[in-house]
């Protein structure tokens, strides 16, 4: 499976950057405009499983193979689990937004939420790995059926 | 307002055609209309997180079906369901639906939320408060990621365990524990 | 300290694949899972008995998600820690030649933490959400074999689990439409403002149809015996023993009782139910050959008994009769801990008996106390207590639930109980007789191979099922069993806790 | 009134095609129409006539917001719910693979056949 006609591999090769820093984007400004963490991280998975169709997995595997994805996948649920447990921590509650109580950021700016932009990263990191490794599997599994 | 009814109207009509189209493909594809068709009057109902998660969770799910199933060769999907099964769930759905528009009025009509049906809800209490308390200006996600964080961090962990789960199936490792396959 | 009960399973359950991309086969997997639930174990212990809430973030309870610690919760805690433990402690050497073993026991402990979080939670969506946690960590796990049967199986737990959860989630969406609110403290204060009941009704149906599925009440039962006689051994018994009982009837009967303070028609399903699938499960688990579906079908059927006590309890809370609605509650919660205990031990005994005899099917095996003495003593204290006989503890929940049953008046359903027991008391003798007491039968296929490992925890829930009877006697029940029951009776404390009216 | 039996049309669809559906990919598809359908009837009941997406834009004043802005509660639930949908139909199709792997068919009539 070494991907499609080379029509679709220079098309994906052009636009998946730009799908990735889309991705990137609505995972980031989750608290300002609509999305959040589990969009932008699908839209990223999104972006690798185009790229893994298009030009087949050995290209892909370079860039972010499946022990890589699976590991960001388990690494991103821990830091997630950590911000919880350092809000435990800090006194409040166990997911207690403890930043903002402590320096709230400017209103309307990047940093305003506290540990919301960065509970979004986590989650877009975790969704982003983990439905790119699925998706590898199963492309992997049924190459073997097949050869 | 009758734009949304026409709107799950089209949904109503794809799902149809999902469930009774003969052919594999075509029956994913009037599935992934249900999806978009949806987003669309989610988009109309004032919810633009929910259309973009929509969107792109339907995308991933219609490519999902289609490599388990085309690259199976799997293009005609034929199987003889019995009648009376059939006239029984038309029966069940016809109960239930005529219970369901008879007993309506009890329910909060169309077009009030909960914000101006009930006092003190939840939800005032996040908008009036969502930006000062949580700091976002997306009360969606202020609930999200502060209000209510620990349902999220319970969401995180369903995709976790559903896709090791996933993967624990799909693994080719052969092993020789008791009844595994040799 | 509550939060710690989901962060821990949590924590190790993201760890755990983690480490198993690195090192493939350590026995730290099974050392770290052990070590979890001996911690868990102890703090359930320390925790027993306390009353307390705790908000999720800092935020009050209608705004955020908070715990209820109260009489109930702290039982059901402890319930899941031991048993949890003992099942982690035979798993040590009975899947230690398994590949996989970091995501089995990553699925392992984020099932726990899905139970955790479904015991403790005071939030309906919360509730479905870790209810999910826990499903699909089940749906993983009962396929973990990937043999023909296990994936059929598998996939049709599965697809009764989803229709059983989307029930679940259109009951609470309806419920959110008509009450406006999501915490179950606050839901029971607004529901009695509601003037319609119409949509509470619908929502109760729902939450019984879709509960229902996930505790295989007998409309609802179809998957579990498929799924309890092929997941490997140590999952089916968490799963008859604990998964059943935490997300279906638990999780019921605190949105039943402290949400919807007992709609009206509700108690009476209830019953009507139990008794059902406690005579249907009896009688159809009389005429099983393989042992593990017999100990499925006698799932059912006992989860009949836990179902009706607590259905019971109701109907004499509506009826006003508060004393008996105790003795009920007190019935259904005791039988709930001593199934808990002698399900588990007689699914983890099955697993060793199949690994000596390579086969379940009863009619080709037997003699087994002259094979390994201590499992087959074990194994007779589990079917003697589960078919009720007086020193054990099943004798005691079964007397409980009767009493209850003829003092309140309902005669009928005392019938059942006592016909019902009779079956168990049937199929189970059978099993007593070829299994155990016979001459050697069948070839025994690897007769060195019960090391301690395997019978340990056998001993330690033997010992369990003999201890467990001394709840019967008031002072032990009055401090563990009654506070359980009263949790669910009295309503308004629960919000009192909770709300701080 | 009527938006609202439209959603439970759409729900009696997928539960049809779960039931009567002998094919294991027509029955994970009915579960995800349910799912949809479930997701719909969450929003419409936050839908109000006169609202807006409830996102504070720069210009607005908090009573204004309250009193238009739609009900974010049960969007947040439908976020939550999508994703597990999601989670749900990644692990049906993993088992419906391997199945047809060792079955070689979709049908599920068939694999209770074989299993015997």
């Amino acid at each position: 499976m070494s991907g499609m006609s080379p029509i679709v591999k220079t098309v994906t090769r052009w636009v998946s950057p730009f799908i990735l820093a889309f991705g990137i984007y609505v995972a980031l400004t989750g608290h300002l405009t609509p999305g959040g963490g589990f969009p932008g991280g699908v839209i990223i998975a999104g972006c690798f499983i185009l790229l893994m169709l298009a030009h087949g997995k050995e290209k892909v595997y370079g860039i972010f193979n499946l022990k890589s994805a699976s590991v960001t996948d388990s690494l991103a649920s821990l830091s997630f689990l950590c911000m919880g447990l350092l809000g435990y921590v800090f006194g409040g509650g166990f997911l207690n937004n403890f930043i903002q109580s402590g320096f709230p950021g400017k209103v309307f700016g990047l940093l305003s939420g506290g540990n919301m932009p960065i509970i979004n990263i986590a989650i877009g990191f975790k969704v982003g790995g983990s439905l790119f490794v699925v998706f590898a599997y199963l492309a992997l599994f049924r190459a073997i059926e097949e050869d | 307002m009758v734009l949304i009814q026409i709107f799950l109207v089209f949904t109503i009509i794809a799902a149809l055609i999902a469930v009774e189209a003969p052919s594999a493909l075509s029956s994913i594809i009037s599935l992934g209309a249900v999806g978009f068709g949806l987003s669309i009057s989610f988009l109309w109902l004032g919810a633009p997180d929910i259309a973009i998660t929509q969107v792109v969770v339907e995308i991933i799910t219609l490519v999902i079906l289609i490599r388990a199933t085309i690259g199976k060769g799997v293009t005609e999907i034929r199987g003889n369901e019995s009648k009376p099964l059939l006239i029984g769930s038309l029966i069940l759905f016809g109960l239930g639906s005529a219970f369901f528009a008879n007993y309506l009025s009890a329910f909060p009509d169309f077009g009030k939320s909960a914000v101006d049906v009930f006092t003190e809800t939840p939800s005032q209490f996040y908008l009036e408060f969502g930006l000062e308390k949580a700091g976002g200006p997306n009360v969606v996600n202020d609930i999200l990621l502060d209000f209510r964080a620990y349902d999220t961090l319970g969401e995180a962990t369903v995709l976790f365990a559903a896709i090791l789960g996933a993967i624990t199936l799909l693994n080719k490792k052969v092993f020789f524990g008791k009844g595994g396959e040799k | 300290m509550l939060p710690l009960f989901v962060a821990i399973p949590l924590g190790i359950g993201f760890l755990l694949p983690l480490i198993e991309e690195f090192r493939e086969r350590t026995k730290l997997f099974a050392v770290t899972v052990l070590l979890e639930t001996g911690l868990l174990l102890a703090l359930s212990l320390v925790k027993f008995g306390e009353k307390s809430i705790y908000r999720m973030g800092g935020w009050p309870p209608p705004i955020g998600i908070n715990y209820v610690l109260d009489g109930l919760s702290s039982l059901v805690l402890v319930v899941i820690s031991g048993i949890a433990f003992v099942t982690t402690l035979f798993a040590m050497t009975y899947m230690s030649e398994y590949e996989n073993l970091g995501k089995f026991y990553g699925l392992f402990s984020l099932m726990l933490a899905g139970m955790y979080g479904v015991a403790l939670t005071g939030d309906v969506f919360n509730m479905y959400v870790y209810l999910e946690v826990a499903a699909i960590s089940s749906y993983a796990l009962v396929g973990f074999n990937r043999g023909p049967e296990e994936l059929e199986a598998s996939f049709k737990y599965l697809i009764m689990g989803a229709v059983g959860s989307v029930f679940i989630l259109l009951g609470i969406a309806m419920l959110y439409g008509s009450v406006g609110s999501l915490n179950i403290a606050d839901i029971s204060v607004r529901v009695s403002e509601v003037a319609d009941q119409s949509f509470i009704l619908l929502s109760t149906a729902l939450f019984i149809v879709g509960f229902g599925l996930k505790a295989a009440f007998i409309p609802f039962h179809s998957w579990l015996p498929d799924a309890h006689s092929s997941a490997p051994t140590p999952i089916s018994a968490m799963l008859s023993g604990v998964l059943i009982k935490v997300l279906g009837v638990y999780a019921l009967s605190r949105l039943l009782f402290n949400g919807l303070n007992l709609p009206n028609l509700a108690p009476q399903i209830l019953t009507w139910i139990g008794a059902g699938s406690m005579f249907i499960g009896g009688v159809i688990a009389l005429g099983q050959e393989d042992l593990k579906r017999l100990l499925a079908y006698s799932s059912i059927s006992q989860m009949g008994y836990i179902t009706l006590g607590l259905g019971m309890g109701g109907i004499f809370i509506s009826q006003g009769k508060p004393a008996i609605a105790t003795l009920a509650l007190i019935g259904g919660v005791f039988h709930l801990v001593n199934h808990a205990t002698y399900k588990s031990l007689l699914f983890l005994f099955s697993g060793g008996v199949e690994r000596i005899f390579g086969t379940r099917d009863l009619s080709k095996i037997g003699g087994i106390t002259r094979i390994s003495p201590v499992s087959g003593a074990t194994g007779t204290i589990g079917t003697l207590s589960i078919s009720g006989l007086p020193p054990f503890n099943g004798f005691w929940s079964k007397l409980v639930i009767v009493i209850a049953a003829i003092w309140g008046g309902l005669y009928p359903i005392a019938g059942i109980v006592l016909f019902t027991s009779a079956i168990t008391l049937a199929y189970y003798l059978k099993v007593q007789r070829d299994l155990f007491m016979g001459d050697v039968v069948g070839e025994i296929v690897e007769k060195g191979k019960i090391s301690p490992g395997i019978y340990v925890p056998l001993l330690i829930l033997a010992l369990c099922c003999i201890g467990l009877g001394l709840l019967y006697l008031p002072e032990f029940r009055g401090v563990v069993l009654k506070p359980a029951a009263l949790a669910l009776q009295e309503g308004s404390e629960y919000t009192k806790l909770v709300l701080g009216l | 009134m009527l938006t609202y039996l439209l959603a439970f049309i759409l729900f009696a669809i997928g539960l049809y095609s779960v039931i009567n559906k002998r094919n294991l990919i027509k029955i994970i598809m009915g579960i995800i129409i349910m799912e949809h359908a479930v997701n719909a009837f969450l929003i419409l009941i936050g839908y109000r006539v006169s609202g807006e997406a409830p996102i504070l834009e720069k210009g607005m004043t908090v009573t204004e917001f309250v009193n238009s802005a739609m009900d974010p509660l049960p969007q947040a639930l439908v976020i939550t719910s999508i994703v597990i949908g999601l989670g749900v139909v990644a692990l049906m199709v993993a088992l419906a693979v391997r199945l047809y792997q060792h079955y070689g068919t979709f049908d599920i009539t068939e694999i209770r056949k074989l299993r015997g």
